[in-house]
């Protein structure tokens, strides 16, 4: 057990024994990776951890607490998606305790049955320039500084997204794990999608996957949980950058840098529940 | 039977008329130019287009009304700013985007629609088809 | 399960040779979507849609041409409105090389259309909107009320909502409207008026009293006025002369009364309505007129005799008085001959005591030496006066009933010279009575009497008396009585009886006729020629409220008491000293019986009584039996067939009293009626009659805006009075004043409107307008409705012509003293009163809130605000008008009269600056109407009028306005100055460019005048955002359609009227407000399909940022707490809101992707 | 234990050439690091150095989506199940293998069998090749489905010192095996013993791992605690990523739709853990609750099915546990009911 996450487990068991707040959602080791975990009482804050294992995105759990009292161990892209969804008014700002932590970028998930090759930085950590979250109520600074090796590679990507997309299962599990596909009622998944059919099979591929892009776009906040938790590892995370890019560009607008500036007149998602 | 270009033009009501122009003036155009007419080009969803591209049109074509002839130029200019944002995604997923084009037409230019869709079927000639689904079928 | 029907059109077969009709229909009738398909040859003819018979399908594929024709047919009729419009000749068969190809597109699409409609929600039924047949009209102005009127009497509900304490608007504020500066509700100058004091004036009189300078008087006159049944006094609070129309009418009353009106003048009719408003020209005979019973006078003081006689020619003749006075004299100016020096009376009348002072000089004196002439008065005995000398003891110190007599019989039977009083008469019994009545106050020494025989010198028969007393000449003289008794009026009940008494001795005759069980009597009073007199007569009557007719009869004025009732009246009130007659007076009172002597035509109620008690029997299910009278009798009655009569109504009232409420408003209604101190003089002649003079005046009355001209019966008074009033007393107009909209639901049909009530602190239903609590009230505030320029008081009333007529208190400026509290007799007052919230549920709203003026202070180079002298032209028109601050005398602010007057024109209009863009477009006509009005004025005052372009377009005012200025000498410059400054003396300087010569230089005036410019009113723009209406560039409402639907909005079922969407005058605003009306009524008469497909906003997915509402064209989004809500009836279905709601929340009748993405693919397959 | 046949590397490759060449044969490929049955276009293509394929071969038996009838104006009525030809399943791992004689043992089921599934049975030779160094996330020994040999193949391979030791399972692993005997020998005695002690040295290694003790599972239903599960489901995102991965699960979707001018109905696989799965037509669903829905799927799996099929739902394969975003891991409840 290293420095921050000794920092952080303090913070935790001080903000529940306080009682400031009900819950800290945070990670806890599994094996020989993590995963989410919900510290209600404070000798459970001992179970915290933090490591470039934790990939996924907690923020996609604060809306199933919306108005309880909630802390949140935030990397940089968690912290951005928290500043979206309150943009969105799926989370109210006053009832989320923000602890930042300090973050160098994460490893892929290693996959079942990969063959092996060597664990590295995700590309999309790669891309990524926030590594603190833009908003923090707690702040826990990591201990080895840029320590982790970027290998900044992955120039050999190749450029057939069509193949890529076939590799599809439609498993759902790019939506699921996204902060902001909280939608009721989607149009590409679900009981009654008005797109595609509804049977979760491999045809419209490429209506799902674009109308998706279009959907984050000015939205996504390039955690990568999307990609990680593909099974088929479809790199999904660099189409919706591509998309952001154009906001960044069109509206100088940069999902989840702030509370200040207002979402750009046009935003491809779908009704989400108020 | 030789490939020819399917084309779908997504109409608002005010350019429609001048689609329908463009017939009552006697301008040919391709048989397989398609037109869904819609009361504003703002109702037309990205997805829409995407699906048409799946579902195999070979490019589509977006006529709407010019920003500055609208009481509030919204509709249009969301449309302009989705189109421009669909392209690049297209673009992204190397699909040309020269296949997907807006067209700022009012009830009265029959001709310049029919100009423009024949330019546009000239250019997906050079292009090819975009054979989306058949691209996509899962082999066993 | 869902099929479509598809419905083929061959545009009159010119489409067979285009396309293949026929695969086409085998095609689809294959198609298990389809039910089944049609084909037409000209769908667009209704003939041919209908023969169709679609009743049994319920969506439809329709391809066809691009008519429009069709998507009405089938949107618009019920059930058929789920249907999908295919362009099968422009865009297949016109537009294809060959008939295969189009052929072949026609499929493709039509199957496209097949899959979006299949999958189209249920078809709405297209049932027609429920109409709230009731109507809102925000903005009480002319145009406002106007429209309301309107509403009303087509037999709708109408609310007006008005954010001040009265409707009027605008329109109120102004003194005369043009072009013509009559005012329309006038009468000639010679009418005459009865003032509280018994004095008789007349309009003309009254007018010059209150426009000139001495403006005391201003609302202490009082005049007759009429008041729920009752005789009010009414303070005159302004008069007004102005230009008189061609001709008048003459209205002649069965009771003799003749007044003469302007055509448009109202008059209070009975109608089976209860009392209403006819213009005097829509007057028929018959009509009944509420005339008043009795006109009291305020108690008058005793007449002294002495103040009767003329100060000069009469001297005091009392040694002692005089010596007093000289002494008196000689303390105050140490010498007598100082005195006369002072006092300019002859130095040896002063000396002499063997000389008298006149009455005049006397007063002089007394006035000099500070004693008090009421004192003195009483001390003078003797009289004597010059010429015929000898001395009169002064017995009846002041006007008795013995002189009154002696001068009814006078009145009657003698004649008044300036040296000597004539009595004659046939029967000497008369000269007897007169004789004994007249020694009784004059012994006979005193009055030099003289006989002169039958037969005497002049050769008349009957006895002559000559009478030379100076006194009872005089007296006599002053109270008119040989000319139009006028002065008799005032004096006191018991004097006018006396004086009657006499009268009636001398000329009247009394007839009885008696028939076994029925008698009738008649007072008759047989006059010289003159009409005036006789009418005078039955004034006099009146005052002790005995009525009579008056009418010509052979060249002879006839005055006769015929109701039975009145007969008696009089013996009781008067009677007679005759030996001859008074016995008979009294067999009559034997003979007849006061309740069941008919009153004829003065016992009739108003019909409205009829109504009332059939109200009542409704209400209390009282059998017709129970009433009193007989069955046909009371069912004419309640039919309102026949008028009641007093008697019965007061059977009815008895009758009825074991069922009833007693505070059953219709009970106490007819209470009320029956304690009326009218009675419903009718209609005899109308006659058309020239102007005399070019003017007409009309008074304003204070509260009850109406007055009673010579008594005769209920006229009303003031411009825009009765259309107010009018408004106010109709039953289908219900005013809110001191309220506003504060939040609009629902659409067209059926608008949920939230109306705040602002308190008043008044309970406006205890309040009688009686105005107690004013007088008591210690604070003043500023008067917006007087410009500001005359403060009123914390608790007022808008303005004397307010409707509702009650009392406010504004409690920016009230301390809570409660004083009105205490002073209100009808415990009306509450301080603590509080806003409420009323819940209005109509099918139309008319928005008439009218507009703001320009604020002068944004053009600093006028320096409005800043230079006292420089005014608006809303604050001069205050100024002007005669119930005005300054009574109507323009004056400037440091008092001094305005002689030299500047307007200058479009102040914040047609500009761009702070003002609006376009013309204000009354301005030019009311400055040259207020230029006219100062002229009227004052003939001496220059008028400079500096103008852009003249702008006089309306009807007449070329001649009357423009043509009519020049001739008046108004100066007309075409300039608009750069500067006002200001000189030491406090005039104006005027710097201009005339942009004719091109000439800079500047001119001074007294007064320079802004004609404002419009501008949208402060809360125009949160009221639009309200009712989802749009505003345009300057701010002012948007019109559907700038010149097809210039009344309408974008939003379905609100309409627009009045300035509120632009510069409007009078004239248009009130054609607007009809206009509007017209819209309302034919909206409520018709039914409205509602459109199949409008946006919905799902409320769980709105977030509320509020993106749709600036989409939307059509402001048919508005907020709802935090969601946003579509106004279906205001939604054109464009879509817009779709692509701008970020959340996608919003949903589009069929043009969901849920079908769009069905349509599409289903082209695409082969 | 039956005869037990040998083949070399060699011959191996001669034999999937031969199928290449005759039949559709499918096996692992590696794709960026990665193994997913393919259809070989050449023997070459086959990797057998793998620890397992990333998903299941469930597709084949049970396609993502397949219509099951069509009919329209002119169409009439028809059905096509199964593919029609013959395939040979290679290198699948025995727990999958196993997946399949569970899946056997539930949609062939009479009185009525699921005959696209059944005629795929039938076309479709299996293959499978024992686990020679199993992964971490695996735990077949618990099912006993492998490492070395499961249930439901007809064919089975174990790698030994230079070649395999074969069994043929079925009469269709017969058939294969006589269509190419010249390339099988006897397998002698050295072969015996290697095999023998590749088999003790797994059972140990994987000994240690999680047990399952059958009499307690099948009460998991009554004897679940909820706590457990409310924390697990607290986590769960509900994405369908374990059943989609998982060899035995058979959940599925029907649905129809109108294209072409036809009426369609198909199916394709579900999740028992999506909102909509238990929904009905009135709207009403006994499972509303993620909770309810995730007790299910483990419930079914491990006291269910065996206590109706008389075998576990889960083969061991570990797929589920190591996709799970939320990581949420079957071997708890074993450790807990184990």
């Amino acid at each position: 057990m290293n420095r921050s996450e000794a920092e952080l487990r303090s913070i935790a068991r001080s903000l529940l024994e306080k009682g400031v707040v009900e819950l800290v959602i945070g990670y806890e080791s599994s094996g020989k990776s993590v995963r989410p975990f919900f510290a209600s009482r404070p000798e459970e804050a001992e179970r915290l951890v933090w490591n470039p294992e934790c990939w996924f995105n907690l923020a996609r759990y604060l809306r199933a607490f919306k108005g309880r009292r909630v802390a949140i161990v935030a990397k940089g892209c968690d912290g951005r998606s928290v500043v979206e969804l309150v943009k969105e008014n799926q989370v109210d700002k006053g009832s989320v305790v923000v602890i930042a932590v300090e973050c160098n970028g994460v490893f892929k998930p290693a996959k079942y049955g990969s063959s092996g090759s060597a664990r590295r930085v995700a590309d999309y950590c790669e891309r990524c320039t926030t590594r603190v979250s833009p908003v923090a109520d707690y702040l826990v600074r990591s201990d080895n500084q840029g320590s982790l090796k970027r290998t900044s590679g992955s120039g050999e990507f190749s450029k057939d997204w069509l193949s890529m997309f076939q590799r599809c299962l439609k498993c759902m599990a790019c939506v699921k794990s996204c902060p902001f596909c909280y939608c009721t009622e989607c149009s590409i998944e679900g009981f009654k999608p008005e797109l595609v059919h509804r049977l979760r099979d491999t045809r419209e591929l490429f209506t799902f996957h674009l109308t998706r892009a279009l959907h984050m776009a000015g939205r996504c906040v390039e955690c990568g949980a999307c990609e990680s938790a593909c099974p088929v590892e479809i790199p999904l995370t660099r189409l919706y950058h591509e998309l952001n890019e154009w906001f960044r560009e069109k509206y100088s607008y940069i999902p989840g840098r702030s509370f200040e500036e207002p979402p750009p007149p046009l935003v491809f998602k779908e009704a989400g529940e108020g | 039977m030789a490939w020819k270009p399917r084309i779908i033009v997504f109409t608002c009501w005010c350019s429609s008329s001048g689609v329908d122009q463009a017939g009552f003036e006697g301008f040919k155009y391709p048989s397989n130019v398609l037109t869904v007419r819609v009361p504003c080009s703002a109702i037309i969803n990205p997805s829409l287009i995407v699906k048409a591209f799946e579902k195999g049109a070979d490019a589509v074509f977006i006529t709407a009304c010019r920003p500055s002839e609208l009481r509030r130029v919204a509709p249009s200019r969301i449309t302009e700013a989705r189109v421009s944002l669909l392209q690049r995604l297209l673009k992204t997923i190397g699909v040309d985007e020269d296949r997907l084009r807006i067209l700022w037409i009012s009830s009265n230019e029959g001709g310049l629609f029919s100009k423009e869709v024949t330019r546009m079927i000239r250019r997906v000639e050079e292009l090819g088809p975009l054979n989306i689904e058949g691209r996509m079928v899962e082999q066993v | 399960m869902r099929r479509v029907t598809v419905v083929l059109c061959t545009c009159g077969s010119t489409l067979v040779e285009e396309m293949d009709f026929e695969r086409l229909r085998d095609v689809f009738s294959k198609s298990p979507l389809v039910k089944r398909v049609l084909v037409s040859d000209n769908l667009c003819r209704r003939s041919a849609f209908e023969n169709l018979g679609l009743e049994n399908d319920d969506r439809f594929v329709v391809a066809a041409c691009s008519s429009r024709l069709l998507d009405a047919f089938f949107k618009g009729s019920k059930g058929l409105n789920i249907a999908e419009f295919v362009n099968i000749r422009e865009q297949c068969a016109w537009a294809c090389e060959t008939r295969e190809e189009a052929t072949l597109k026609a499929i493709r699409m039509i199957n496209g259309s097949i899959g979006k409609i299949i999958r189209a929600p249920q078809p709405h039924s297209g049932e027609a909107l429920k109409i709230v047949e009731e109507a809102l009209v925000i903005g009480g102005g002319i145009a406002g009320v106007r429209c309301a009127l309107d509403i009303a009497d087509a037999g709708y509900r109408v609310y007006i909502v008005e954010k001040e304490p009265s409707i009027g608007g605008v329109m109120a504020q102004l003194d005369k409207t043009f072009p013509t500066l009559d005012c329309s509700i006038c009468m000639p100058g010679d009418t005459e008026i009865f003032l509280d004091d018994g004095t008789i004036t007349t309009l003309g009189e009254l007018a010059d009293k209150l426009s000139d300078v001495n403006r005391a008087r201003v609302g202490t006159l009082s005049t007759y006025s009429f008041n729920s049944y009752s005789v009010k006094q009414g303070k005159i609070i302004s008069a007004q002369k102005l230009s008189s129309p061609k001709t008048l009418v003459e209205v002649e009353t069965s009771t003799g009364a003749k007044l003469c009106f302007t055509p448009d003048h109202k008059i209070l009719v009975d109608s089976p309505e209860g009392p209403v408003w006819i213009e005097c020209k829509q007057l028929k005979v018959g009509d009944r007129l509420y005339s008043p019973r009795k006109l009291n006078v305020k108690k008058s003081s005793r007449e002294w005799i002495i103040d009767l006689l003329p100060d000069y020619s009469i001297m005091v003749a009392d040694k002692d008085l005089n010596k007093i006075i000289r002494n008196k004299l000689k303390e105050k100016f140490t010498t007598l001959r100082n005195a006369s020096l002072h006092l300019n009376i002859p130095y040896d009348i002063l000396q002499k005591t063997e000389y008298f002072l006149s009455l005049s000089q006397l007063k002089k004196a007394c006035e000099a030496i500070g004693l008090d002439w009421a004192e003195v008065r009483r001390k003078v005995r003797t009289l004597t006066y010059q010429g015929a000398g000898g001395k009169i003891h002064l017995k009846p110190r002041f006007l008795n009933e013995k002189l009154a007599y002696i001068l009814g019989l006078i009145a009657s039977d003698g004649c008044v010279e300036t040296e000597r009083i004539r009595f004659c008469n046939t029967s000497g019994q008369l000269i007897k009575l007169f004789l004994k009545s007249y020694k009784e106050i004059f012994p006979a020494r005193a009055a030099c009497l003289s006989y002169i025989e039958p037969g005497g010198p002049n050769q008349r028969r009957g006895t002559i008396v000559q009478i030379k007393n100076k006194i009872l000449i005089e007296v006599a003289r002053r109270l008119k009585v040989k000319e139009d008794l006028k002065p008799i009026f005032r004096l006191d009940e018991k004097l006018v009886a006396a004086f009657l008494r006499g009268f009636f001795d001398g000329d009247g005759y009394v007839t009885l006729i008696r028939k076994p069980g029925w008698a009738s009597a008649k007072i008759t009073f047989a006059l010289g020629n003159e009409y005036e007199y006789g009418y005078g007569l039955h004034l006099l009557l009146k005052r002790l409220g005995i009525l009579s007719n008056v009418y010509e009869y052979k060249d002879r004025v006839v005055v006769d008491i015929s109701s039975g009732k009145d007969v008696l009246r009089f013996i009781k009130k008067i009677g007679s000293n005759h030996p001859k007659k008074s016995p008979r007076l009294r067999k009559i009172v034997k003979s007849l019986s006061f309740q069941r002597s008919s009153g004829g035509l003065f016992d009739e109620m108003p019909l409205e009584c009829g109504r009332l008690i059939s109200n009542l029997r409704r209400k209390y299910r009282i059998p017709l039996r129970a009433f009193p009278l007989s069955h046909s009798n009371i069912a004419r009655v309640i039919r309102q067939e026949c008028r009641i009569t007093v008697e019965n109504l007061s059977r009815v009232l008895e009758a009825v009293k074991r069922f009833v409420n007693p505070n059953d408003p219709d009970y106490l209604r007819l209470q009320e009626i029956l304690k009326t101190e009218f009675f419903l003089d009718k209609v005899k002649e109308l006659r058309t009659v020239p102007s005399t003079d070019n003017y007409v005046y009309d008074i304003t009355i204070d509260p009850t805006h109406c007055f009673i001209p010579k008594g005769a019966f209920v006229v009303s008074n003031c411009i825009e009075g009765p259309l107010l009033s009018e408004a106010g007393r109709n039953r289908n107009i219900t005013i809110i004043p001191n309220a506003e909209v504060v939040g609009v639901k629902g659409g067209v049909g059926d608008f949920r409107v939230k109306v705040r009530v602002n308190p008043t602190y008044v309970d406006p239903d205890k309040c009688n307008g009686c105005g107690e609590c004013v007088s008591v009230c210690p604070v003043y505030q500023p008067n917006r409705y007087d410009a500001d320029l005359k403060p009123v008081k914390a608790i007022y009333c808008p303005f004397a012509q307010a409707v509702p007529l009650k009392y406010v208190i504004n409690k920016d400026y009230c301390i809570e003293c409660g004083l009105c509290m205490k002073a209100c007799t009808r415990a009306a007052i509450n301080l603590e009163d509080e806003p409420k919230t009323v819940e209005l549920n109509v099918g139309a709203i008319v928005v008439a809130v009218g507009s703001d003026l320009f604020d002068p202070r944004l053009k600093p180079e006028y320096h409005y605000g800043e230079y006292e002298n420089v005014i608006t032209n809303m604050e001069f028109e205050r100024i002007i008008c005669a119930s005005g601050p300054t009574g109507g005398v323009l004056l400037r602010r440091d008092g001094k009269p305005a002689k030299r007057v500047a307007f200058i024109q479009c102040v914040g209009s047609r500009e761009t600056g702070p003002g609006i863009s376009e013309c204000s477009y009354y301005c030019c006509a009311a400055s040259m109407k207020e230029a006219r009005l100062i002229l009227e004025h004052d003939k001496e005052a220059r008028v400079f009028i500096f103008y852009n372009e003249l702008r006089a377009f309306g009807k007449g005012w070329e001649d009357l306005l423009y043509r009519r200025c020049l001739e008046d000498g108004v100066v007309f410059i075409r300039s608009r100055p750069s500067e006002v400054r200001r000189t030491e003396e406090g005039n104006l300087l005027i710097v201009y460019e005339d942009t004719l010569t091109g000439r800079r230089s500047m001119l001074e005036v007294d007064m320079v005048v802004l004609a404002l410019g419009f501008k949208p009113s402060k809360r125009m723009a949160e009221l639009a955002e309200r009712l989802g209406v749009t505003v345009d560039r300057d701010g002012f409402v948007e019109e559907a359609h700038a010149k097809m639907k210039p009344l309408e909005t974008r939003v379905r079922g609100i309409f627009v009227a009045g300035t509120c969407h632009g510069p409007r005058d009078i004239v248009e605003s009130a054609v607007e407000g009809s206009g509007a009306a017209a819209l309302v009524t034919s909206l409520f008469r018709r039914s409205i399909p509602r459109l199949p497909e409008v946006a919905e906003v799902s409320a769980e997915k709105c977030t509320g940022c509020g993106r749709c509402l600036l989409s939307c064209e059509y402001g048919a989004i508005v907020m709802e707490g935090d969601k946003a809500r579509v106004l279906g009836s205001v939604c054109n279905g464009c879509g817009a809101c779709l692509a701008a709601c970020p959340q996608e929340a919003i949903t589009l009748g069929n043009w969901g992707l849920g079908q769009l993405a069905p349509q599409v693919s289903a082209m695409l397959e082969d | 234990m039956s005869r037990m046949l040998f083949i070399s590397e060699e011959g191996l490759k001669l034999l999937l050439e031969e199928l290449v060449s005759s039949k559709t044969v499918i096996a692992p490929v590696e794709a960026d690091g990665y193994f997913d049955f393919k259809t070989l276009r050449h023997a070459g293509e086959a990797s057998l150095n793998y620890s397992n394929t990333r998903l299941p071969p469930k597709r084949f038996f049970l396609p993502q989506r397949e219509v099951v009838f069509k009919h329209g104006p002119g169409a009439g009525f028809s059905q096509e199940p199964g593919y029609g030809f013959e395939a040979v399943l290679f290198g699948v791992r025995p727990c999958d293998a196993s997946a399949l004689s569970i899946l056997d043992s539930i949609l062939l089921k009479p009185p009525n069998p699921d005959p696209f599934y059944e005629s795929r049975r039938r076309s479709i030779t299996v293959v499978s090749l024992s686990c020679t160094r199993p992964m971490e996330e695996c735990f077949c020994n618990v099912f006993e489905t492998g490492p070395i040999r499961g249930s439901g193949e007809d064919l089975t391979l174990t790698r030994i010192g230079g070649g395999f030791l074969v069994e043929a399972r079925s009469s269709k692993g017969w058939v294969l095996v006589n269509g190419f005997e010249s390339l099988f020998r006897n397998a002698d005695v050295e072969h015996m013993q290697e095999y023998s002690e590749l088999s003790r040295r797994l059972t140990e290694e994987m000994g240690s791992r999680v047990k399952a003790v059958k009499e307690r599972l099948v009460r998991l239903e009554e004897t679940l605690d909820e706590g457990f599960f409310q924390q697990a489901a607290q986590r769960c995102v509900e994405c369908s990523l374990c059943s989609f991965a998982c060899p035995v699960c058979y959940c599925f979707d029907t649905e129809d739709y109108f294209e072409k001018n036809c009426y369609f109905r198909a199916k394709g696989w579900d999740t028992c853990l999506s909102q909509s799965f238990t929904r009905m037509a009135s709207g009403l669903d006994p499972r509303a609750s993620r909770v309810d829905r995730f007790c299910h799927r483990f419930c079914h799996k491990l006291s269910r099915i065996p206590l109706a099929f008389n075998a576990y739902g889960c083969v061991g394969c570990g797929r589920c546990v190591s996709l799970c975003p939320a990581g949420i891991d079957i071997r708890e409840v074993l450790r807990r009911w184990g």
